[in-house]
């Protein structure tokens, strides 16, 4: 098992500089970096194997299927599926929770039906739940948040009450990307099959940083992007429960999701080919099986017991500094994973994040897709560390420093 | 790759060329249809139950030399079963197409779909007439599709 | 300017044997192999610049935001677009397709509308309309094919007869990946806006072999897929004219899309942000940005040359085979792209390629995802070489060689 | 990088701790609302036409320094002014902020902003109270929002 230090050899995007000095790159919330395994399975299924998937009986397609199914498989591994067409490749995280706001919600919302989602979600896990509510006429409500500093979570209490046998679909984040919250997921689901509603699993930030169990944790859809656990841009997931899936009419229509065709209509192959209409993003599933096997050989469990050593190392250095208010779970809090997210008395988000970058940290500032959050709590914008393995404490030490000297500018 | 002569026994391609028990089958009281989605294609097959044996059977349809070669041996091997017979027989050629192994060597002829399992990408070929024959007797008219994760 | 056996040196996946004969590729009308500077593109995004573009203040996010914002810039060059936020970027043409039939059809359709399409579009053209059409209640229709084996294209006569004041929207392909006739889409858009039409051109098989201006063209939407045109799997676009896109309404919504959000509703930015919830395929975009550049190196007139030399010496060679029934325009006619398709007595397409593959000869045979102009030819299916840039003489030499040794195999 | 006390030179650091004309104005007859919304910067302008003249003007909103400091000096150039000259003044703003030149040297104050243009992240922050200020002149209240293709 590779150390923590010979790790971020894997990453050839981290030796470099940035505006002279070595960069920090902390911004793993938006997106993470790349280990050289993901980028050669890439380089190879081009230079090697690149055909069309499904349609083919040349060496070529029969190659480059086996490998793309291969990555299914892998994924459902990786998640604990149990049965690779329970996994569904598409673009990422968003376009995962659309698909099901959008063919679930058109088949099965009603007026006078209620979608449950919470305060703290991300755009992605809000607006689509907001125009399939609006759609079908149904209800929109929120689990609160408690806390003036968002840091007492989901009110469990409030969330009882608001379960009612309307309540037809239940949608929350696993982790906030804001808060740094860890839901508890498997209780939730629990939960919200007592009055037979349909959950779905916002992953976005989970599932490349702990252990993810599927079944263990109950839920019916499950959404995630590849780019967030070192896997490419534009390919993600939408795990759903075969029972679910196969009762679900397509979104997308097109070649390879149909069974017969004619000039009157089209019927349809069952799930996953049928949320799979085109040619699939063959090169980026592959490369996405490849980041699967990464972060398993270095093992969840390890990575989200590092994400929890410096998130803790950085609320310890961050709360010395004065005038700063950081929100979600509090220091030591076991519901906090590996971000921290605070305000400046007197800075604002995006000089921190311009001053961060003149010492070469990668911070990110704003609203994070989380306006009515921002709202909620009194603010407009907060700067957000986000780390992940090839993070190290030295790096946490030299963000405190930059921190340091942001306060001491502005307050000229 | 394999040899294609494996795949292609004479077996094969005689009963590609002159295929057994072709066309509709007037009397027919049960039928069911079959499809490869992602390749075309197609087998509809015909057949007489005889209280619970099959009397007469035919098939009708497209596809490639395995395809057709499959569909013309089965129903030599179909007739004057019962459904649980046919599915003894099924089990049998799936494994057969799948691994290339036989427990039993009462497949006689069939035995020339042995090379079909060093071509994964025609296992759906071999067995889309055996689909839609099973369907049949099943009394179970809907599309048999070779194209799930299971097959 | 390379020379055509030059350009063969960029293309890593082609210098392989496959059953111990060098690889010929003449799927392209699947997909098309990538040279090395399009995976170059890839490594070096992943190696420098990777991070989540629009929202970060930090270098690396610059880098990855400018890139891709250059990829859009030089995407809308490539087919003369009028301003680059008439690029959307998607997974493909099929989910273009699926966006204007979803967005637009949903807005603009109405009961007693008419929807006409061909009866020789791919199944990605196709089914979008028929259940676009289904949803509102409108007509779906065809303009005929003429000619027993589909060689007299589209039927002129009949269009001017079925483009009433009730069609709304004209959908087309540019090329036919099944016949690999040429329609004339410049024409055909006329005719559409003298009843004002919406037109949505498949330009899957045209846009890396033909030069392409939609602004000559006149069309309303464009859509393709980057893996035909020398580009990664999982991006294509969505042009629209920009008068049209700013009233549509979002697919998707999300993150990236939003310009104000609150517990009780969205709203959406301008195109092409509207269009694009999540964080998009950045890479690939960028790799798709680099595929523009070589193929401009090369110049698309010279490619479309090069495929049409090519096909005039297949068609000619094929025609010397017995018993083959070549569908599509007749040889030498202008209105054949780089592809030919054809059935042989007694042999059917799957077991041509399956021998073709054996002499390391990668054709396609099948439906072509175009079941019911299959079913009007009275074909269940289709061999189909198709040829691009990298393709040579030799090349088609032996593809003939191998088609007499399968025909002589199977008469016995 | 630029050395940033190009981009925070001391007037916009000063303008920024203390923004000048900060808050709602009762008197106003035009208000607009400007957002960016990428970041989450807003910027209202409140003003009073006398006749076509700005008699008074104010922002409120949230913003980074460079947005914060732009609308403070936005407001003190903006006073007395009508919309063709507001317009005039905001072209060289554009101009200045874009690519760091001027064609006259009448800007004074605001040729603290030319730092921007080193920052092209940066353009649309330096611009949100400009364009809430032209709409709210324009009599347009809807909301400006930067996130164009064009700005
Ligand atoms: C004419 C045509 N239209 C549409 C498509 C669909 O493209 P994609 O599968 O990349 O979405 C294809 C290719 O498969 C095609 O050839
Ligand atoms: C919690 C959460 N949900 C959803 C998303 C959206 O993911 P993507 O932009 O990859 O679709 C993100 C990331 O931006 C996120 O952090």
């Amino acid at each position: 098992m590779p150390s923590w230090s010979d790790v971020r050899a894997d990453f050839p995007v981290l030796h470099q500089q940035v505006n002279g000095k070595p960069l920090v790159y902390l911004d793993n919330g938006a997106t993470a970096q790349k280990p050289r395994q993901v980028i050669d399975a890439l380089v190879r299924y081009y230079e090697r194997d690149n055909s069309n998937v499904h349609r083919g009986l040349h060496a070529l397609s029969m190659r480059a299927t086996d490998a793309y199914e291969g990555a299914r498989a892998r994924v459902a591994k990786f998640i604990n599926a149990a049965d690779p067409a329970e996994v569904i490749f598409t673009r990422g995280t968003t376009e995962s929770i659309n698909t099901v706001a959008r063919s679930w919600g058109h088949a099965q919302l009603k007026p006078g039906d209620v979608v449950l989602t919470t305060e703290f979600e991300h755009h992605s896990n809000l607006v689509p739940w907001q125009q399939a509510a609006k759609a079908a006429g149904a209800t929109l409500k929120y689990v609160p948040l408690l806390g003036p500093d968002g840091e007492g979570g989901l009110d469990l209490a409030a969330l009882d009450t608001l379960l009612t046998p309307q309540v037809k679909l239940f949608a929350f984040t696993h982790i906030s990307n804001t808060l740094g919250t860890i839901n508890p997921v498997a209780e939730l689901c629990r939960r919200a099959r007592t009055v037979g509603a349909v959950t779905v699993i916002d992953a976005a930030q989970s599932v490349g940083h702990v252990p993810l169990d599927v079944r263990a944790i109950g839920c019916d859809f499950l959404a995630f992007s590849g780019h967030k656990m070192c896997g490419p841009t534009g390919i993600g997931v939408l795990y759903g429960r075969r029972a679910l899936l196969d009762k679900l009419a397509p979104d997308e229509t097109g070649g390879g999701m149909v069974v017969q065709v004619t000039y009157d209509g089209a019927s349809w192959k069952p799930a996953p080919e049928r949320f799979e209409a085109g040619t699939p993003n063959v090169a980026d599933a592959i490369a996405l099986g490849a980041a699967c096997d990464y972060l398993d050989a270095l093992g969840r469990d390890r990575i989200a017991a590092h994400d929890t050593r410096l998130v803790n190392l950085a609320m310890e250095k961050l709360s010395a500094l004065p005038g700063i208010r950081i929100i979600g779970p509090r220091a030591g809090a076991t519901d906090r994973s590996g971000l921290v997210s605070f305000a400046f008395d007197g800075v604002h988000a995006h000089d921190v994040v311009t001053f961060a970058d003149e010492d070469g940290i990668a911070l990110r500032g704003g609203h994070h897709c989380n306006q009515p959050l921002m709202r909620k709590l009194g603010l407009t914008s907060t700067t957000r560390a986000s780390f992940y393995l090839y993070n190290t404490e030295e790096e946490i030490d030299r963000l405190a420093t930059s921190l340091r000297r942001i306060q001491k500018f502005f307050a000229g | 790759m394999q040899d294609l002569t494996d795949l292609y026994q004479s077996v094969i391609l005689d009963h590609n060329r002159r295929p057994r028990n072709r066309g509709k089958l007037p009397t027919a009281n049960r039928v069911a249809h079959g499809e490869n989605p992602s390749c075309g294609d197609q087998c509809t097959v015909y057949l007489r139950l005889d209280g619970d044996r099959v009397g007469e059977i035919t098939f009708d349809g497209s596809g490639c030399a395995i395809s057709q070669a499959s569909a013309s041996l089965m129903t030599l091997h179909v007739k004057g079963k019962t459904l649980p017979e046919t599915e003894a027989i099924y089990a049998d050629v799936h494994k057969l197409v799948t691994t290339g192994q036989v427990d039993e060597s009462n497949l006689s002829d069939l035995a020339a779909l042995a090379g079909v399992h060093q071509f994964p990408a025609r296992i759906k070929c071999a067995t889309l007439g055996w689909h839609a024959a099973l369907n049949a007797l099943k009394g179970d008219p809907v599309t048999a599709t070779t194209e799930t994760h299971k097959d």
